[in-house]
């Protein structure tokens, strides 16, 4: 999960990296208050969590004042990717002479925590071109060993970084990788990280995202997750332990595991169609994911059907008709269930199932799309 | 008979008395899959199923008892590194771990630990490791498929089970089945169970099955095209998606999803493999 | 440096190790204060860092009110190994059946941590009979992969523990780790934990030393130096960056090296002297170090004679000379000094001194030990 | 020639442009150390002593420039321990750390990427290797003693000059000299020097100067007895120190303290060494 911005900037501040002055604020009144005490110039930003919300004018440069309020609201009016800007975080304007890009990131193929440094911060440099383009440096870290100074060192002399800045690069590397363990991030990164003119390094942005299969130990985190930004399903669906994936389409489908979530989703667009939403409630799930699954898609009126694509190891099928059965017991709960259902205890649990109209039983995969998809066009 | 399992197996499971260890423990005994022995902490001294398995406190205190070398664990996420970590040092030769969704850095420490022993990981969310006849070392549906001379990689593990089904429905039987795992960091890849299967005399053919993100697929068509001589049909799913929908939809990682299905689908035709464009389309390439 | 066992739990209480609710007094009339808020039975303890306390009379049961001023009064007035008692520990009374122990040290010889843990907890645990014949056990732990909660469990399964309290043992175990890895510790330790009748376990004691050599990256232990533990002479070498040994007799000496200290002591003590002290400047030493050594040696009264044994690797002798120069400069400086001074620059050294009244100049250990002890026999 | 350091060892420095960094550097170029290099990170490109010494600002640059093998170590206690892991990653065969006074913890990580390496360390708080008209690979006085075929090893690095000196004065010259160090946590113990110098053809007698506080000289003895054929002559200080005082007074940590000099000094008579009751007493007891 991404934190916001100013999340970030609070844990950056706690473990000493330096970052402009700024305060939050929820409406224009308040932005211009907060702005007065920090002193203009100052910049506006939006708490949003996605990419690019520089180029959609959710960055200002406030120089006097006046602008102050309606400005903030033309940003609070904004709406990037269908998210809306909910807060503003009001930050002491700099000067700087020169940007740069320091980040930490795990990678998945190696196993590993990296450390990457460029030369070319700012807004383009995650482009991928101007990225690979750009001057700069990587390191894998030996997650026992941690990070230690002379390994930032060593990118530095590959690249042009003015000597005088080693040591608070290092320091500030060295933080940001404490940052990265402490809070089981999978990207701590600063762009980008300037040089003012008193030759000192400012994180002017901060970008941080969490492991989210590390929440259990990080529950303060839980209580920040942005709602606006994963959407009330998506945010329910966490709450059951299932993966809630939303897409445009009339066709609620329920599968466990990755693998048959991105097969039944192959199937559904080559027969020329799109689903809803895939639920994912993962190997061993439970009576209760099934149910709460099931209520999620049932309650959603813009689904017309549902598809239920489940293949047993770890997962007990008797639990997945258990779940069925509850659901559908309901009286408003009539929308047609297309089943597919396999694998451990597959024969008893589709007995119990036997009695209920409004299901229909595959054996494959693919029967199983084509009825779905055919009914949708149908009716 | 089959890589890593084989008749002289002697599997143990870690977290034998919770509800799914319990659960899968039973079925393997059912299956007459070669369980010895398990552990749950403070329960060491217990016998579980009647009488007919022993329970241990620890993982060392089990290998010193029944000489497993094989354990599959079914504990919680947050309790999966140190599970892990507790075999490696017990020296357990294949660690299989069902229990997935384990936090990236736990994975980190583990793969490090990995690299400093002779142990070797399936998972974590692996289904296991099924050899028709010997043993069911995981959660693969009882009776899927019978012994045959085809070996099955995959990654996912609802899958594998659909594959199973497919080659099962024509006829086909398999060597071994193995699932690598599909968390965002796993143990073994790939490569690593190719290079096994390539001089194990149980298996003629290979299947495998692997899907978006990652470059595990990469290197893996490179190793087939260097040094794989039997013949190998694979199979990648996700060929609707797009990096797009994957980045923000199917979002894990976004880097994670740079190499997509076609680079990959394109990787295993130049190696040399037999590209199943359908799942369905499996058992007719392979030979006959 | 050891702290206090008030800072020690406040560790603890950070960490999330359950404690007892307790707070800190510094005269009578606080105690009793406190100790009605916490609510009686309380325990009172002397905040000395020396060991024995229970059995000098620094902790005391407090059952009635009444009794509070008083026994608290007694507390104050104890004189504990030459420390005196600046505050005390108010503690709820603790009811318990059963009490452990568990450490983590700083093992030199593995150079590696290691953790302990024993079934006979309490005062008398860390007699070393009656420790090694209780059962415990031990484990090495690796640095960098840190503590892991089966290797706890490995020591419980020794044991006789309920299996019951193994959960609370791991967290605690690992939260004593954090502590002992954060804050740069050669020992946190916990005697005794003990279990409550609610089956719960508590830290009734705790015991925290901190390596010096990492007091640079731990600052605010540095302010919480008790000055009455260390002595006010040693607590002053300290912020000059030397060591300073306190002993009974009447012979200052300065030495470079811990080598060269015992040297000097052996045969001080070999011609039936015994000196006043003995600080030891460490390789490198600079002028400044000389200085405030010397200072330190010639402000005390009950020091008729310094001896001054040098042999400069690191060290340059030029440095030593300058040093003893700029303080006998000082008019009040008239001590007698009797000097060994070899190694890098020595003739130049010795050169600069020639003039010095004060001051003769011997070649060996040997020769100037027995110059300098023969001296004060004599005079 | 000698162990660790011989004619054909090329030295650098790390932390060549410090206060301390500079003097010795200097003092080996006048004494004809082979120094090759040295490193002080921001510097790198420039030149130290007119000319003659190139700076670099990695230890693997000056490993790439020089073919540097041994590093002698000028940097503050703070940095040490980053810069031994530099040293080992960059493949330098011998780290001599004359800064002491570590951290016990940082040592414990050093310990840890040494046992996985192929470096050696010697120290921290090591005054280095002498060898006579070879080298002088740290701070040993210059011209304290000369060349001959004794070995000295001891922990501390004062008393191993007032050694070097008495022998010295005896018309003894040695092999080399060694201060393995006297900070709480050392890379190298006498056991590994002792096993080095009794294969070492230049080396016919052994002196090894221990003290109170550990249990390396009781290792050492062990290794006397079951493997070293040279003679040794041993000396300990601190024979008047009592256990308590020691704790106390000279404190570092309680339990290192329990292995008493007498403890040690019996322990070496045991193993056939000779015991040197005063430091004096050593020439006297070199086979001549």
């Amino acid at each position: 999960m991404k934190l916001h911005e100013y999340q970030a900037k609070s844990l950056f501040r706690q473990a000493g990296i330096p970052v402009p002055a700024s305060m939050l604020a929820t409406n224009a009144v308040q932005v211009k208050r907060i702005a007065s005490e920090i002193g203009y110039p100052v910049v506006l930003k939006a708490q949003i969590l996605e990419q690019g919300r520089g180029k959609a004018g959710g960055v200002r440069l406030i120089q006097h004042e006046h602008e102050a309020e309606q400005i903030a609201n033309e940003i609070f009016k904004l709406e990037i990717n269908h998210q809306t800007v909910q807060s503003i975080l009001i930050e002491k304007a700099f000067t700087f002479n020169k940007e740069y890009y320091l980040g930490i990131f795990s990678d998945l193929d190696l196993g590993s925590p990296v450390l990457r440094l460029s030369e070319a911060g700012g807004a383009t440099c995650l482009e991928k071109d101007s990225f690979l383009n750009a001057r700069m440096a990587e390191r894998q870290i030996d997650i026992d060993q941690g990070l230690h100074r002379y390994q930032v060192r060593q990118l530095l002399t590959n690249g042009d970084v003015d000597p005088s800045l080693w040591k608070q690069f290092g320091s500030i590397a060295l933080k940001l990788y404490d940052i990265y363990r402490s809070n089981d991030a999978t990207l701590a990164e600063i762009n980008s990280l300037v040089v003012t003119q008193q030759n000192q390094l400012y994180a002017l942005d901060a970008k941080i995202n969490i492991d989210s299969l590390s929440l259990f130990r990080h529950e303060s985190f839980l209580d920040s997750i942005d709602p606006t930004y994963y959407g009330w399903l998506e945010h329910q669906a966490r709450k059951y332990g299932v993966t809630y994936h939303q897409f445009t389409g009339e066709l609620g489908c329920i599968v466990n595991g990755m693998g048959l979530a991105y097969l039944t989703y192959d199937q559904i667009i080559s027969m020329n169609s799109i689903p809803a939403a895939i639920i994912d409630i993962h190997g061993g799930s439970t009576v209760s994911s099934m149910t709460s699954s099931l209520e999620l898609l049932f309650q959603n009126d813009s689904i017309r059907a549902v598809l239920i694509n489940i293949y047993g190891g770890m997962t007990n099928c008797e639990e997945i008709a258990e779940g069925i059965l509850s659901v559908t017991a309901k009286a408003r709960h009539k929308k047609p269930i297309f089943l597919r259902l396999k694998g451990t205890n597959d024969i008893s649990a589709i007995e119990t199932l036997s009695g209920l109209k409004q299901l229909q039983i595959f054996d494959s995969t693919h029967e199983l799309v084509k009825a779905a998809v055919d009914y949708l066009k149908d009716s | 008979m089959s890589i890593l399992i084989d008749a002289k197996s002697r599997i143990m499971v870690q977290g034998i008395t919770g509800r799914r260890g319990r659960f899968h423990s039973e079925r393997m005994l059912n299956n007459n899959s070669p369980l010895v022995g398990g552990t749950s902490p403070g329960k060491g001294g217990d016998w579980a199923f009647n009488g007919r398995i022993p329970v241990f406190d620890t993982v060392k205190d089990c290998v010193d008892a029944t000489n497993a070398d094989v354990s599959v664990l079914f504990v919680p996420p947050h309790a999966t590194v140190d599970c892990i970590l507790e075999a490696i040092e017990a020296g357990i030769k294949t660690i299989i771990s069902v229990t997935g969704s384990v936090p990236v850095q736990d994975m980190m420490q583990v793969k490090s630990a990995l690299r400093k022993s002779d142990s070797v990981l399936i998972g974590p969310n692996s289904p296991g490791i099924l050899v028709p006849e010997i043993a069911n070392a995981g959660i693969f549906p009882d009776h899927i498929v019978g012994a045959g001379d085809v070996a099955l990689v995959s990654r996912s593990g609802t899958l594998s089970y659909e594959v199973l089904d497919i080659l099962n429905e024509a006829g086909i039987g398999v060597s071994v089945a193995i699932g690598i795992g599909d968390d965002p960091i796993i143990g073994m890849d790939f490569k690593f169970f190719l290079e096994l299967l390539e001089s194990d005399p149980h298996t003629e053919q290979i299947v495998l099955v692997g899907g978006p993100g990652g470059e595990s697929e990469l290197v893996a068509a490179n190793y087939i095209m260097e040094s794989i001589t039997k013949p190998v049909v694979a199979y990648v799913v996700g060929e609707n998606l797009k990096a797009s929908i994957m980045g923000s939809v199917f979002s894990r990682n976004s880097n994670f999803f740079l190499n997509s299905v076609e680079r990959k689908t394109n990787a295993f035709i130049e190696a040399g493999a037999l590209l199943a464009k359908n799942i369905e389309d499996i058992p007719c390439l392979l030979r006959r």
